[in-house]
């Protein structure tokens, strides 16, 4: 452990500031842990696992940067699940009404940004605590899901068919989804908007201090209702990419996936008291659960119980291991 | 008590007196079978493990934590006690149930001692901390049961929520006689006082002598312990352990009655008494969406407008804003002359 | 109304509840003058400053900056008329970097987009000119609060403000400091910008200051020209009534006994890498000693080291003859050693708790949750001391977090004292607190010491600490540099200290 | 179909060339009793049919078995089956094992792909007709009653494809007879605790309960405690009517607490191994399986008891 812990340190140079530290730590023990299952498993060390880690875990990384900008301000946003199903449901249920494609989707992504600043403006006007707000967007969103159909609707739309189907060769057998190029665009955006604009840094200044933020003369209300306008907007993308993936709505869809969210997030090196982290340590959050699930199914002689328990298990040597080698590094 | 009044207790009229006007018979109370039954008492019956649940969360939420295991140890404790009593050779003694119940109660001290471990002492975020249990746990419960149903024969450990004292349910007593002791014990010693303080300024608190990790410690272990009651009573009411359903996202209800209660999740100042209103609340809020017929594809949608509607009624802001509309009506000369005190700060956090 | 004021704050009143912080004040400010304003701990000086920067909304009263009447939504508007604010406690961001702090929300951009190369240059030069010798780049939480304070005020002077209000910027800095803090003040004067400053430190406002506003219990006691009142003058006006605190504080020196009882708490080779270096120190019953040094000289850093508040990696301890290890705070207060830290925004207050809660806090802990603190015993010792420090207002029932930073600072005392320590470490307790009460304090740590209690002393203010300790150690770059005792206790002596490092070992 | 058998002929060899075959099998989850059995009959019947089996659990979750999928493809297994969260989203990743030349076979629920060469063949249950079969024996056990019948309902969790099949087949039964009314219907979650808690409210709502039809045993299970605990004889006061035939269930229904059970078989794992086989063979095999299912009264309850597996 102290090796690694050495080792960490060492590639990470001795000029790496802290706060970078467990992004750091992170990225070493996922490529350590991606390593494991190559060695262990055949096969498992190719580009292509590697890419499809990323192919299906598209909408995840996209949840996982809308909810980063949330839990830097300090918030949470429990109700990013019930919008990825609410979207597939929403999508499904007008293109089978004949819309246009396009239309659906635009519909989709404001829908998304619109219901995140109800809640937004809800927390930071009436003050209420975003974990209530967004726990009871969580059960609006889901309950609009069974008001619109009970049953899953297939989605047949050839523009969402072919984006569906498609694959982008990056040469040799390799090949992404262009779910995956529009994640990374996120991603990219998201690392733009929180280091190089104002906007960005007020979101890192709310979550260190709110008052600070406030009596500094910064725009606070907009950095707090914003986040959740991200947020919303987000987890409206991540419902069609998650669309695009299943290529049906149903209101099932995704329970339970604002906890992968914020798993990921909190992973990736963010606090959820606000204020310290970056959205690439999620995007690694979401690898690492995503390599969790891989050598689950490379596994594949596990009952399901024993998947669960190997998926906390892993969870737990790997959140001890990133603990205790970011506190060394920092002594 | 006078605690208890200035909650906010609308919402829970409310929704009973909706159930009222639907059924009129809705407060009716009989005697059954030596025990008292009616929709009332059902409320309080199946809130029971709700109420509990919720009780070990207020003191973690205190603390500045969150504990989303509560659902698994719920699984995991009935689990352990129905396989015990199942494979025992003499399944229906009471001797049987009880080593079972201990076990299981046992278990979970153990469980929550584990989560507090890992907050206390390493010092890792008690959501994602908490998380692993609530991922690994449900799958040890399922080891325990083969993932069955473990059902169970078994007078005793039935009797958990199938008996009365005085005609009361066990399971609102128990629930009840908790919640007095612990009322009784954050107030009569310092512990109540030194939640707070560890939740509200953690580094000030161990400056000044706290032994803070060992109280954040001691609430999990408590929270665990709540849960696995918890667990038991659910188990008991139906007469077998189901590792795969039993307290299944129960962690966001008890959170939610928490919150409804008035404590807030940035930790600090707590309120016992809001929780048990809290429980009530939202265990009302299910009985009504069953009793009055609320069509399952839309109770969903029900529950969010009642959860937002009591949040948006119960925040100071809005009644703030209430207030000043009121007083402006009310009275039309300038408001010097009534110097309404304001509630006492605090209170309302 | 007075044409040439720049800002006219008229009928001023302010109420929370059923505290009435502000009753009909008045205060004007004009371009080219340092106004100070002065009152007690809690007499409404930060309300009031709050008041024009638009946190707090006023019950009654006008706001005019320029001849027009005003009512700023907040901070942000406030500054975007021109007037930029420090306020007092240290309200910037501890999760971004010192740079990033100077320059928040007015970042030079280029194409839409922060310039950070521009932000660590403008950094760089904000911090040169007063003379800041830190790293832009370094997380401001990681430094201490007087270099937090310069920080906050970089970022007002920064601005090309109209007004520039200072709500005790000076609370924790020493002379040098102060000295450069004037400057640029003086600087900014001459340029016609109207500037509102708060202090406790009579001679600092006496120094600075053109005209001055008194408040007392949240009324108006007047304006002064400075030149026209003296220094008895304003306190008699801001305390309401005569008070002999100008007198110099005579404490008797330690008696010659002391020396031969065993220290409570030795110290050999005591200290952490990184932090201080190893120091010996041995603090008698009865005695005081002084931590004298510079900002940034390790004084706070050997004070939570003496506490276990950090670990030291080097050094041996001793308490009462015997080896310990202070891991702890815990173990410390086991042992007998108090202490009351240096940030108590971040480490002393328990904001939500009322302030009977925090008294008896450590107490209660060291009793351990099982053994309340009969409620009885808890009224009696907070009623108590809210009278001995003159604690304000007098409500035990009061949330801390809503005590004037003065008050909070006599309740973090209180909870120390009540605990009757054998050593008994304060770090700035003086910190904020207006010169009455200051008075108060130094003569309790003088009765503490003369019951036997052993005391180590920090404060910014060199007089004071040469005043009451009967041993100084001088540290400079977080190393020790001499020990000075007896008659070598004395002001322009470690003053030298400080300055050369001294060739002098003690 | 011609299509697709054209795909499996040049099914990858490694079954024909006397290795074992491997088969990866992603289940939906650990929810219930049923589908642990149903789990359980697929390993043990893999063991007893010397094939390697791949198995994946997705916890509820249509993504995951998306990502167990192609995580077959990628570890090119011989044959892949699966048991559908839902019934629609299949194609993009069907088509990649069709691309990768791998025959897929679905079990316990369909899909609902227009294309139907993306998958060899489904074997399952037909939910709809289980409710029509429960619907069938009340309409008989009523006819020729007198006056109407008060029906309550417990359905599965709200947009399971179980629960709205067995809704619907039932619904569409009843409405035969205008006597038969359905007064309530809440979802239990297909748990023991939420049948017993929906019924307790339904008892005080509607004090004339005359029949209960719960879509899985579980949920009667419960609901038998909340009628005793009101004082009243399952079975007798109110008439239930269950599916899946569980032991649990079985007992109630032998001990006359239940009155009727449509069976609904967990256990596929024989007849699953039978069609991998000749899937990998390249065989033709039917486009749909149906599993053999029988319905119990009492007397049929207390026969099948002893032999009773799950
Ligand atoms: N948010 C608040 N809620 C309730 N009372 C408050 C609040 N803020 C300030 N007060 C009260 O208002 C009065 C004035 O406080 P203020 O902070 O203005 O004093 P001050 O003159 O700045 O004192 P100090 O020198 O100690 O900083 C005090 O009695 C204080 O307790
Ligand atoms: N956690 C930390 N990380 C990095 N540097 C620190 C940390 N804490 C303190 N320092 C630095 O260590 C030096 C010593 O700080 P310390 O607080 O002991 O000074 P001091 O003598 O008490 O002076 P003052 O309290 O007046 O600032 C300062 O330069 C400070 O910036
Ligand atoms: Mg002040
Ligand atoms: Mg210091």
């Amino acid at each position: 452990m102290t090796a690694v812990a050495e080792r960490v340190r060492h590639a990470a140079g001795r000029r790496v500031p802290t706060r970078f530290l467990p992004v750091v730590v992170t990225f070493a023990l996922f490529v350590l842990m991606f390593a494991g299952g190559g060695l262990r498993y055949e096969s498992f060390a190719s580009g292509q696992v590697l890419l499809n880690l990323l192919i299906d875990n598209s909408f995840l990384v996209v949840l996982a940067v809308g909810m980063t900008f949330v839990i830097l301000t300090g918030g949470i946003d429990l109700s990013v699940g019930s919008v990825v199903a609410l979207s597939t449901m929403v999508a499904a249920a007008l293109l089978r009404a004949g819309w246009s494609p396009v239309l659906v989707m635009l519909v989709v992504l404001v829908g998304g940004a619109v219901f995140g600043l109800a809640m937004g403006a809800v927390i930071h006007y009436l003050e209420i605590q975003p974990f209530i707000v967004t726990l009871a967007g969580m059960f609006l969103a889901r309950g609009l899901c069974y008001v619109i159909d009970l049953e899953s609707i297939p989605i047949d739309d050839p523009l969402f068919r072919t984006i569906a189907q498609t694959a982008v060769p990056l040469g040799g057998e390799l090949f992404v989804s262009p779910s995956v190029l529009v994640a990374t665009v996120v991603v990219a955006i998201a690392v733009y908007v929180l280091h190089l604009t104002r906007f960005g840094r007020t979101v890192y200044a709310v979550g260190g201090n709110p008052q600070s933020a406030m009596l500094m003369g910064l725009r606070v209300a907009q950095a707090r209702v914003g986040v959740y306008v991200i947020s919303g907007a987000c987890s409206a993308l991540a419902g069609l990419l998650f669309t695009f993936y299943m290529l049906s709505g149903y209101s099932l869809h995704a329970v339970g996936m604002e906890l992968d969210a914020i798993a990921a997030v909190v992973i990736g090196g963010t606090l959820l008291t606000g204020g310290s982290g970056f959205v690439l340590g999620s995007v690694l959050g979401v690898l690492v659960l995503g390599t969790i699930q891989t050598i689950l199914s490379f596994e594949g002689t596990l009952s399901s119980w024993w998947s669960r328990i190997v998926i906390g298990l892993l969870l737990l040597v790997f959140v001890v291991l990133q603990r205790v080698l970011a506190r060394r590094g920092v002594a | 008590m006078r605690d208890l009044l200035r909650r906010p207790v609308w919402p829970l009229v409310a929704l009973l007196l909706l159930n009222l006007a639907v059924m009129p018979s809705f407060f009716a109370v009989r005697l059954q079978d030596g025990r008292l039954y009616g929709s009332l008492i059902d409320i309080l019956h199946n809130g029971a493990p709700l109420a509990l649940a919720a009780l070990g969360m207020t003191l973690v939420i205190a603390t500045r934590g969150i504990d989303l295991s509560v659902g698994t140890v719920v699984a995991i404790s009935g689990a352990v006690a129905c396989t015990w009593i199942a494979s025992s050779p003499d399944p229906a003694s009471p001797g049987t149930a009880l080593t079972g119940i201990g076990l299981a109660l046992a278990l979970a001290a153990a469980l929550g001692a584990w989560n507090g471990f890992l907050v206390a002492r390493l010092g890792i975020q008690p959501i994602i901390a908490t998380l692993v249990l609530m991922t690994a746990g449900r799958g040890l419960a399922q080891l325990v049961t083969d993932g069955q149903i473990i059902t169970v024969n078994n007078g005793f450990f039935a009797g958990i929520s199938g008996s009365a004292l005085l005609a009361v349910p066990l399971t609102v007593v128990v629930a009840a006689a908790v919640y007095a002791l612990v009322a009784l014990v954050t107030r009569r010693t310092a512990l109540g006082t030194l939640v707070e303080a560890v939740g509200i300024n953690p580094e000030a608190s161990r400056l000044a002598g706290v032994r803070s990790q060992s109280i954040v410690w001691t609430v999990y272990v408590f929270a665990a312990l709540c849960a696995a009651v918890a667990g038991l009573m659910i188990s008991s009411n139906v007469n077998a352990a189901d590792a795969n359903n039993a307290g299944l996202w129960l962690e966001l209800d008890a959170i939610l009655a928490v919150v409804i209660g008035g404590t807030s999740l940035a930790g600090g100042r707590y309120s016992i008494a809001g929780t048990l209103l809290g429980a009530l609340t939202i265990q009302t809020l299910t009985t009504t969406i069953y009793s009055v017929g609320i069509p399952p594809e839309v109770s969903l949608v029900f529950k969010a407008l009642v959860v937002i509607l009591v949040f948006l009624a119960q925040a100071p802001k809005v009644r703030a804003l209430m207030r000043r509309r009121r007083r402006r009506r009310d009275d039309a000369p300038p408001p010097a002359a009534t110097a309404v005190p304001a509630e006492t700060a605090g209170s309302g956090r | 109304m007075d044409r040439s004021a720049l800002v006219e704050m008229t009928g001023i009143s302010v109420a929370f509840g059923p505290v009435q912080a502000l009753q009909s004040v008045d205060l004007r400010l004009h371009p080219g003058e340092v106004h100070a304003l002065m009152g007690e701990n809690g007499a409404g000086k930060s309300t009031l400053i709050k008041t024009l920067t638009g946190v707090h909304p006023v019950d009654a009263g006008e706001i005019r900056v320029r001849g027009e009447p005003v009512a700023f939504a907040g901070p942000a508007a406030a500054q975007a008329a021109g007037i930029s604010t420090v306020y007092q406690e240290v309200n910037l961001c501890p999760n971004l970097s010192v740079g990033e702090n100077l320059l928040l929300g007015r970042e030079p951009r280029r194409a839409g987009r922060i310039d950070w190369r521009g932000v660590r240059r403008r950094a760089a030069e904000v911090l040169g000119r007063l003379h800041l010798d830190v790293d832009p780049s370094s997380p401001l939480g990681a430094h201490s609060i007087a270099l937090q304070q310069l920080v906050a005020i970089a970022r007002a002077v920064e601005v090309e403000a109209r007004v520039l209000v200072l709500d005790e910027p000076t609370s924790s800095l020493d002379a040098s400091e102060v000295a450069e803090l004037f400057r640029v003040v003086r600087r900014l004067r001459e340029s016609g910008v109207a500037i509102l400053f708060v202090s406790h430190f009579i001679e600092q406002v006496f120094e600075i200051s053109d005209r001055m506003t008194v408040l007392r219990n949240g009324r108006l006691v007047g304006e002064y020209a400075t030149a026209d009142i003296s220094r008895r003058q304003l306190v008699s006006a801001m305390v309401g009534r005569e008070l002999e605190v100008l007198e110099q504080l005579d404490r008797a020196p330690a008696e010659p006994a002391a020396d031969a009882e065993p220290p409570v708490l030795a110290a050999t080779g005591l200290g952490r890498r990184g932090a201080i270096e190893p120091v010996d120190l041995a603090v008698r019953p009865g005695e005081v000693v002084g931590l004298a040094g510079l900002l940034g000289s390790g004084r706070t850093e050997l004070a939570r080291l003496l506490f276990g508040a950090d670990r030291a990696d080097t050094g041996e301890l001793t308490v009462g003859g015997r080896p310990v290890r202070l891991r702890t705070p815990r173990a410390a207060i086991d042992a007998g050693i108090a202490f009351s830290p240096e940030d108590r925004k971040a480490e002393g207050v328990v904001a939500d708790l009322s302030v009977r809660a925090n008294i008896v806090l450590a107490m209660q802990a060291s009793r351990g949750w099982m053994r309340r603190i009969p409620r009885r015993k808890q009224d009696e010792l907070a009623r108590r001391w809210i009278e001995l420090l003159d604690i304000r207002p007098a409500d035990p029932d009061a949330l801390l977090g809503n005590l004037s930073g003065g008050n909070q600072q006599k309740v973090l005392l209180a909870r120390w004292l009540i605990t009757q320590p054998r050593l008994l470490i304060l770090d700035e307790p003086t910190r904020g607190i207006d010169v009455g009460a200051k008075a108060q304090i130094q003569a309790l740590v003088a009765e503490q010491a003369r019951e036997g209690t052993a005391v180590v002393f920090i404060s910014a203010e060199l007089d004071e600490v040469v005043r009451l300790s009967d041993r100084v150690l001088v540290l400079r770059d977080r190393r020790p540099v001499a020990q000075l005792a007896g008659e070598d206790v004395e002001l322009d002596r470690v003053m030298e200290l400080i300055a050369t490092g001294g060739g002098a070992r003690a | 179909g011609g299509g697709g058998g054209g795909g499996g002929a040049t099914a990858p060899g490694a079954g024909a060339g006397g290795e074992a075959l491997t088969l990866g099998f992603s289940q939906v989850g650990a929810e219930s009793g049923w589908r642990t059995a149903n789990t359980k009959s697929v390993q043990d019947a893999a063991g007893a049919a010397g094939i390697e089996l791949q198995f994946s659990d997705a916890q509820q979750k249509q993504e995951n078995q998306i990502k167990a999928i192609r995580s077959f493809i990628q570890q090119r297994v011989d044959v892949i089956a699966f048991s559908p969260v839902v019934e629609s989203g299949w194609d993009t990743v069907l088509m990649e094992a069709k691309r990768a030349n791998i025959p897929v076979i679905l079990t316990d629920r369909a899909v609902d792909s227009t294309d139907t060469t993306l998958y060899k063949t489904f074997l399952g249950s037909d939910f709809v007709e289980e409710g029509r079969k429960a619907g069938q024996w009340l309409v008989e056990d009523t006819a020729g009653g007198s006056g109407p019948v008060n029906i309550v309902e417990l359905q599965g969790t709200t947009g399971s494809a179980p629960a709205i099949d067995r809704q619907e087949g039932f619904a569409e039964t009843i409405a035969q007879n205008p006597d038969l009314k359905v007064i309530a219907s809440q979802t239990g979650d297909f748990t023991r605790s939420g049948g017993r808690q929906v019924m307790e409210a339904f008892l005080k709502t509607h004090p004339d309960i005359d029949v209960l039809y719960a879509h899985n045993d579980d949920m009667g299970l419960g609901a038998i405690e909340a009628i005793e605990a009101a004082g009243k004889v399952p079975g007798t006061d109110i008439k239930i009517i269950t599916v899946d035939a569980v032991k649990d269930g079985m007992q109630a229904l032998a001990d006359g607490k239940i009155n009727y059970i449509v069976e609904c078989n967990p256990l596929l794992g024989p007849q699953l191994m039978d069609l991998v086989k000749k899937v990998a063979a390249g065989e033709e095999v039917p486009q749909r399986v149906v599993t053999e299912e029988t319905t119990f009264d009492t007397a049929a309850a207390k026969a099948a008891l002893p032999s009773r597996q799950y």
